[in-house]
């Protein structure tokens, strides 16, 4: 078969899920547990399998050649008589889009995996399969779609199934409200989307990548500079980015697999997605730019800051996704797609497991998701701490682990790139990275090490036990793949080691390359980057080796009061940045969680609500349900349109 | 003796003024009365100004067009008192009254 | 006796005598003629056999044999009456006959209606079809003496309305058989209503549109006010009345302000003195279109003239809360489109901004009024008013010169899906409400989908259509009027269109969540007994509109086609 | 003309007079309304609800039906009008028309709209009727009837 002809059979990539998605619909009930999820989790596979065809098909192509449409159907044909807007259910492969199906296909393939494990005994076991199905049909014609339509049909998708496993156990209601809260909090993304497209169509005429792309340097700078940040705020609703980023700590209310899948992985990653396949507005967007790299810094660190300060082990995670996804934007922001791409998939890899590794953990522990209640659980479930400290060494940047390269490629290009305040930029990226790695090494003193703070006997005992294989063996592969992720694309021109960016370069054509001035001061910064990994976990383990007192107090929490003579005495350098640092940043995360998250943000979001509904209320008053005023609103409509017309008579 | 409004020549536009006029005031009785019965009442009579108007432009235009869409209007109308006169019945059997503001189930 | 009219008299006095094309004013004849038949049935058997008594099978086939013989009679036309299409034909008469007879026999009156209303509609349709033929190959036509019009547009709009007809009448025979009424009168109000809304389809006359007018609404006020159980349903009808009265007579007016500044009704012909008059004295003209536009807009439901809606959709029994949604809507616009597209096209500077105007309005106030609504009809009721304002885009913008008649199909098209969407949201809507449709407030939808997952499942995605969201057929319908927008250089509108229709999400999502969050004190598993029921009917209805919905979500381009060639306006 | 002025000033005067004495009394005139003048029957008894006013709905009914028939019929004058030069197909056509108009008057006889005093009695004996017209639009009658249809 030659390799065009693989390449048109990439419809089956997402029509294998969406096939599981609606026979799980229709029959799941009869399929049953765990029957259905072992169908979810093949037609996952075979897609995955799929996948690496592509890969291996478009790779069989000259460079030059890496850009295949395939159109299955024409879903609207042209409308009006001399329009020819036509949109087709097509696909696009090229190197940007397989590598994103790549990733998400094979880490779907896991996450359902253990999912089996995971939902074991739910009651809607095969309904919450077919969702998952569902998103991965969805994301991969988000990501495969030929034009923005197409993009947009699964955006919406995914935002669908997004808010549908959201609130999946909706008998809590807890769950139904955050539910709500991402649905509406994406609309407002959404609709930035929504009205780009209009832009481009109106200027361009035709939403398909191939056409509207190429032809977007001949548009005025203004109409430039607004498709991109009219994308971009569709973009910060998906991938949560300050301030839409509400939604996604709520949104761990869902299941774990979901949030490892969606709220990790793959479906907040869109937003970078669709920033790297539109560039060329990004590229000649002038400030836009900036704005997005600033977007991205300020979710870095003020998330990152928030991470600190949380307890429960999903939340601790769910803010560290969002500093992550401020890293890529940041990374778009300076124009290096190619960093930010590589951080998504290191992160997919390295957030996953960390996710289902707090899943394995919150699984055997009975739901307990409070990490002041654990500790110590390294001896009663090992391969789930070892595959979570790989994870977390990953996260903190500490080499060779996959995100120590993406994180020093970002940082790198932030520092060689010549948007304004790039050294700015790079020096919040590496206070943020230290933080990074305080807060996971906090997280992995609290659950792992250190004193067990749960009941071990009594009525309410919790015995933690290491889960089962399918959950397990999902963990191993994830902690493999973190491991070496970062070998993807190693920052070595000369051997030509940079795969990863080789391999996108055709998509993402007329970007610009960010050279390191320097290999001297490269890897300097290298250097640079690795120290601050390290001291974040010194200073992690210095805080919280010793586990927590019994009443649970955080030392970060009372500025290290009880810790303050040990310190003093032995490690007072440690103590003394220990101390510098948890003062203001306590205050500094007090200040965002509660005044910023929930007054401002919280407060504008439902401020909007709460004006339409006032607006309703006052139509309500109008309806008074009696004749007589309803005639006399027609007659005023009446009076309304005679004036109009009034002024149309000629005399 | 000349008589007293001898001067005066009666045009068309005469009746579309008092067409107009019979219009507004059945529009405007509609908006303030609250009988049930007289509000209809006030239907019926601006939809007799309008066949005043269809008839006055008739006879401007000279064509009988005008005057037999008078025919259809008035047979609607018939149709439509039937119709009307058996809902405010019905209502009025179950509300012992016709007081259009008393029927405000429905409203908000 | 007879030789009086067939003696020969003076040749001058002799009149022309017209013609009657019976392709032109067929469908509304064997509506009306069914209507008539029924009306018959029912006073001849009245008295020995009041039963509602009617079998599945009655349905079935009353249901598809018209659909058989219409098919089997097509395809004998085009296969040169071959034996199997004979057969085809005979099996659907046969059929027809069979439960006619049998109906009548054991005197189910009900039963014997809905075979002549069904068979009348259905052929109806297939009138339309040929009609449609007739205008693709030789262009449009005028018949009855240019009071009625062939064109693209009104066999369309015929379409539309037929087909929300037949739904109208299995919701109703439903909902007639739960609630014990009158059957056979409410199956000849609604054929009537029907002949009135198809006659104003084709309607090219003014006057021919006024008395089209009043059919349907005299019809639709006593369907409104048809349920004696509830008071609710005879407070909207009373108010549908006599505001619908008020708005007729408004329009009826602007009908004769226009007869005064043009000198004719005939559509045609005001088009043609139209060319005289432009930049001439047209006083007369502006406050006919102002008064026009106001009872054409308070028939479509558009804001300011909506105020009746929320009530009357509410207080409606929701079959004809259906019917009203679907059809009505579209018979009105076709009259819209018609007056102001097909016949004042040159003044389009004159009327178009107050349509836009009206555009506006009715999106905002019915997105945002349907926010703080607890009642699940009154919220698709203010719906409703914001899609009467998604068409009003594609109106306003049908007579721009780019892009051909893009305003016009789009409208078409909007009007189409949207008679899908609604019916078969209010399909669901009548079987959650039960018996007296007591239940249809947001806590009784409260976990339904539990208790009814299929139920749910096929509202959910209604409203999805709706809202407008990919791979259903709302989604294509909004792109497509905002597309007619965008084309026309009205970025604006289509702006506040997209704004409104993400308000309006909120609205299909309170009802959707009200569905998936369970009640707290609700049992999981569904009580016998208290399970909806769900008859052939309904089944029939729902399924079918659901199908298309998505079909034509996923595959527009057949309707699409059609409403682009629909629309061929005769006087434009 | 002469002859006639002083009826025009008699007129104006009357005016006049009428005007002024409405604006006197509005000026002049004491007012302390209570409930008990208000009312409208000012005997001192306050009225506990307003009298019931009977209105036999069959007239009604019948006077309706009566309407949209005899309406109806205003067509049959432009026919007669022209039914020579018509011919056969006028006959046809008026013919149709008046079956129109037979068919809803077979229902308003077999529904009993048409049928009161003593000749409802009998039919109601003869047949029983359980829907009239009335039920369509009236619970209260259907109420009444249906217990004589079991």
């Amino acid at each position: 078969m030659d390799a065009l002809d693989v390449l048109d059979l990439i419809w089956l990539v997402p029509t294998l899920p969406a096939i599981g998605a609606v026979v799980l619909l229709l029959f799941g009930k009869r399929i049953g547990e765990p029957k259905s999820g072992y169908l979810a989790t093949s037609l996952m596979a075979l897609s995955f399998l799929g996948s690496v065809a592509a890969f291996f098909a478009l790779g069989s192509l000259g460079s030059e050649e890496r850009h295949h449409v395939y159109n299955w159907f024409t879903w609207i044909s042209s409308i009006g008589k001399n329009s020819d807007f036509t949109v087709s259910f097509g696909f696009l492969a090229d190197p940007l889009s397989i590598t994103m199906i790549l990733f998400v296909t094979g880490i779907s393939t896991l996450i359902h995996l253990y999912a089996i494990g995971y939902m074991a005994r739910d009651p809607r076991f095969s309904r919450f399969f077919a969702y998952l199905n569902l998103f991965a049909a969805s994301m991969l014609v988000l990501v495969l779609g030929s034009s923005f339509l197409m993009t947009f049909m699964g955006w919406e998708g995914v935002g669908l199934c997004s808010y549908l496993l959201i609130s999946f156990w909706f008998e809590r209601n807890s769950a139904a409200v955050a539910g709500k809260k991402a649905f509406v909090t994406n609309r407002v993304g959404d609709f930035g989307f929504m009205i780009a497209m209009f832009l481009i169509f109106s200027k361009l005429g035709s939403l398909d990548y191939a056409t509207a792309l190429p032809a977007a340097p001949g548009l005025s700078q203004g109409t430039i500079t607004a498709i991109a940040l009219l994308l971009f705020v569709g973009a910060m609703g998906k991938s949560a980015q300050f301030p839409l980023h509400i939604w996604l700590p709520d949104a761990m209310e869902g299941p774990t697999p979901v949030s490892a899948l969606i709220h990790a992985a793959t479906m907040v990653t869109a937003g970078v997605f669709l920033v790297s396949r539109a560039h060329v507005f990004f590229d000649l967007g002038g400030s836009a730019n900036d704005v997005v790299a600033w977007i991205g810094a300020i979710t870095a660190l003020g998330a990152a800051t928030i991470a600190i300060r949380q307890n429960d082990i999903k939340r601790v995670l769910a803010y560290s996704t969002l500093s992550q996804l401020g890293y890529m934007f940041l990374a778009v922001g300076v124009g290096s797609y190619s960093a930010a791409l590589f951080h998504m998939v290191t992160h997919a890899f390295f957030k996953a497991l960390l996710f289902l590794g707090a899943g394995s953990v919150i699984h055997g522990m009975h739901h307990e998701q409070d990490m002041r209640r654990m500790g110590g659980l390294k001896r009663a479930m090992p391969i789930t701490a070892g595959t979570f400290i790989i994870g977390w060494l990953a996260i903190a940047g500490v080499p060779p682990f996959a995100g120590f390269w993406s994180k020093d490629e970002i940082l790198a290009k932030a520092w060689f790139s010549d948007v304004a305040g790039g050294k700015a930029l790079w020096a919040i990226g590496l206070v943020a990275a230290l933080l990074t790695a305080f807060y996971m090494s906090r997280q992995v003193w609290l659950v792992f090490f250190g004193n067990a703070r749960y009941d071990s006997e009594g009525d309410h005992a919790v015995n933690p036990h290491e889960s089962p294989m399918t959950m397990v063996l999902p963990l191993v592969v994830l902690s493999g793949l973190s491991i070496v992720g970062g070998f993807l694309s190693l920052p070595f021109t000369s051997p030509n080691l940079e795969f990863l960016v080789r391999w996108l370069e055709p998509s993402l054509e007329g970007a610009s390359h960010i050279e390191a001035s320097s290999f001297g001061l490269g890897f300097a910064l290298s250097v640079g980057a690795i120290v601050i990994g390290i001291t974040g976990i010194a200073i992690g383990r210095r805080v919280y080796s010793g586990g927590l007192a019994e009443d649970g107090t955080d030392p970060v929490e009372t500025r290290l009061a009880g810790f303050g003579k040990v310190l003093e005495n032995a490690y007072y350098i440690d103590a003394g940045i220990a101390k510098a640092v948890s003062g203001p940043l306590t205050g500094a995360a007090n200040f965002l969680t509660d005044t910023v998250d929930r007054r401002l943000i919280d407060g504008a979001v439902n401020g909007t609500g709460r004006a339409f509904k006032e607006l309703g209320g006052g139509l309500r008053r109008v309806q008074t349900g009696r004749v007589r005023s309803y005639a006399l609103g027609i007659m005023l409509g009446a009076v309304a349109l005679l004036g109009w017309f009034a002024t149309r008579v000629d005399f | 003796m000349t008589p007293l409004l001898g001067a005066v020549k009666i045009t068309t536009e005469y009746y579309l003024a008092v067409g107009a006029l019979m219009f507004t005031i059945g529009a405007v009785g509609l908006l303030i009365r609250r009988n049930t019965l007289i509000m209809f009442m006030c239907v019926e009579l601006m939809l007799n100004a309008v066949n005043l108007t269809f008839v006055a432009f008739a006879k401007r235009l000279n064509d009988a067009h005008g005057q037999a869409i008078v025919f259809f209007t008035l047979v609607v109308a018939a149709a439509e008192v039937a119709v009307g006169l058996a809902i405010i019945v019905a209502i009025f059997r179950r509300r012992q009254g016709v007081t259009a503001d008393d029927v405000d189930l429905l409203k908000g | 006796m007879l030789a009086l009219f067939t003696q020969p008299i003076d040749a001058a006095r002799m009149i022309a005598v017209p013609k009657i094309d019976w392709l032109a004013i067929g469908p509304p004849v064997v509506l009306f003629t069914a209507a008539l038949a029924i009306v018959l049935l029912a006073s001849l058997l009245r008295g020995r056999s009041l039963q509602h008594d009617l079998d599945d099978w009655v349905v079935l086939c009353a249901f598809a044999g018209p659909i058989e013989f219409w098919l089997g009679r097509f395809s004998a036309i085009r296969y040169n009456h071959d034996v199997f299409s004979i057969i085809v034909m005979l099996a659907g008469i046969g059929s027809v006959a069979f439960a006619m007879g049998v109906s009548i026999v054991r005197k189910h009156t009900f039963a014997a209606s809905l075979v002549i209303a069904l068979a009348g509609v259905i052929s109806a349709v297939a009138i339309t079809v040929a009609q449609w033929n007739v205008v693709r190959t030789s262009g449009s036509f005028t018949s009855m003496a240019g009071a009625v019009a062939v064109d693209g547009m009104a066999v369309f709009v015929m379409g539309v309305v037929l087909v929300a007809t037949v739904f109208g009448l299995l919701l109703g025979t439903s909902w007639i058989r739960r609630e014990q009424l009158e059957g056979p009168e409410f199956l000849a109000l609604l054929l009537l209503c029907a002949t009135g809304m198809l006659v104003m389809a084709s309607a090219n006359d003014l006057i021919v549109v006024f008395v089209a007018l009043e059919v349907f609404s005299i019809a639709l006020y006593v369907m409104t006010a048809f349920d004696r159980h509830r008071i609710e349903s005879q407070e909207a009808g009373l108010k549908y009345f006599l505001l619908g009265a008020f708005s007729s007579a408004i329009f009826l007016y602007g009908v004769a302000l226009t007869y005064g500044a043009t000198g004719s009704t005939n559509l045609v012909t005001i088009r043609e003195s139209l060319t005289g008059l432009v930049g001439g004295d047209n006083g007369l003209l502006m406050v006919g279109f102002a008064l026009m536009l106001v009872g054409l807009g308070f028939k479509v439901a558009a804001a300011p003239f909506h105020m009746w809606t929320p009530d009357v959709y509410q207080g409606a029994p929701t079959p004809v809360t259906a019917f009203m949604a679907g059809a009505t809507k579209v018979a009105a616009f076709g009259a819209l489109l018609r007056i102001f597209v097909g016949s004042f096209d040159l003044l389009q500077t004159d009327w178009r901004p107050a349509v836009y105007g009206l555009a506006i309005v009715s999106m905002i106030v019915g997105s945002v009024a349907a926010i703080v609504q607890t009642d699940v009809k009154r919220m698709l009721a203010y719906s409703s008013i914001a899609h009467a304002g998604y068409v009003l885009i594609g109106v306003q913008v049908a007579t721009e010169s780019n892009g051909g008649l893009g305003g016009t199909s789009a409208a078409l098209f909007y009007l189409g899906i949207y008679m899908l969407m609604a019916v078969g949201a209010f399909a669901v809507i009548q079987v959650v409400g039960r018996a007296r449709e007591t239940d249809s407030s947001l806590d009784d939808y409260k976990g339904l989908a539990r208790k009814e997952p299929v139920l749910a499942g096929l509202l959910t995605l209604f409203l999805l259509a709706q809202a407008g969201v990919p791979l259903t057929a709302g989604f294509v319908a909004k792109l497509t009027v905002f597309k007619a927008a965008v084309d026309a250089g009205q970025f604006q509108i289509a702006l506040i269109g997209m704004l409104s229709a993400t308000v309006a999400a909120f609205v299909y999502l309170r009802i959707v969540l009200s569905m998936y969050s369970g009640d707290e004190h609700g049992s999981a598993t569904p009580v016998e007994g208290n399970r909806l029921t769900v008859d052939l009917p309904v089944r029939i209805t729902i399924s079918l509109t659901a199908a298309l919905v998505l079909l034509f979500g996923v595959v527009p381009g057949w309707l699409l086609d059609v409403a682009e060639h629909a629309t061929s306006i005769l006087a434009g | 003309m002469n002859d006639y002025l002083p009826l025009v000033g008699m007129i104006a005067l009357v005016i006049v007079f009428v005007l002024a004495s409405f604006v006197a009394s509005i000026l002049l005139g004491p007012r302390n309304p209570n409930s008990a003048k208000q009312a409208a029957y000012e005997c001192g008894i306050v009225p506990e609800s307003e009298p019931a006013e009977r209105f036999p709905v069959k007239f009604f009914l019948v006077a309706m039906s009566f309407i949209v028939l005899d309406v109806e019929i205003v067509f049959l004058y432009p026919f007669a009008m022209v039914m020579r030069g018509l011919g056969v197909f006028g006959l046809v056509a008026i013919t149709i028309f008046v079956l129109v108009l037979l068919i809803p008057f077979a229902y308003l006889l077999s529904v009993g709209a048409l049928a009161w005093g003593p000749v409802a009695q009998v039919i109601r004996e003869i047949v029983p009727v359980r829907r009239t017209s009335v039920a369509v639009l009236d619970p209260a009658l259907t109420e009444g009837t249906t217990g004589q249809a079991a």
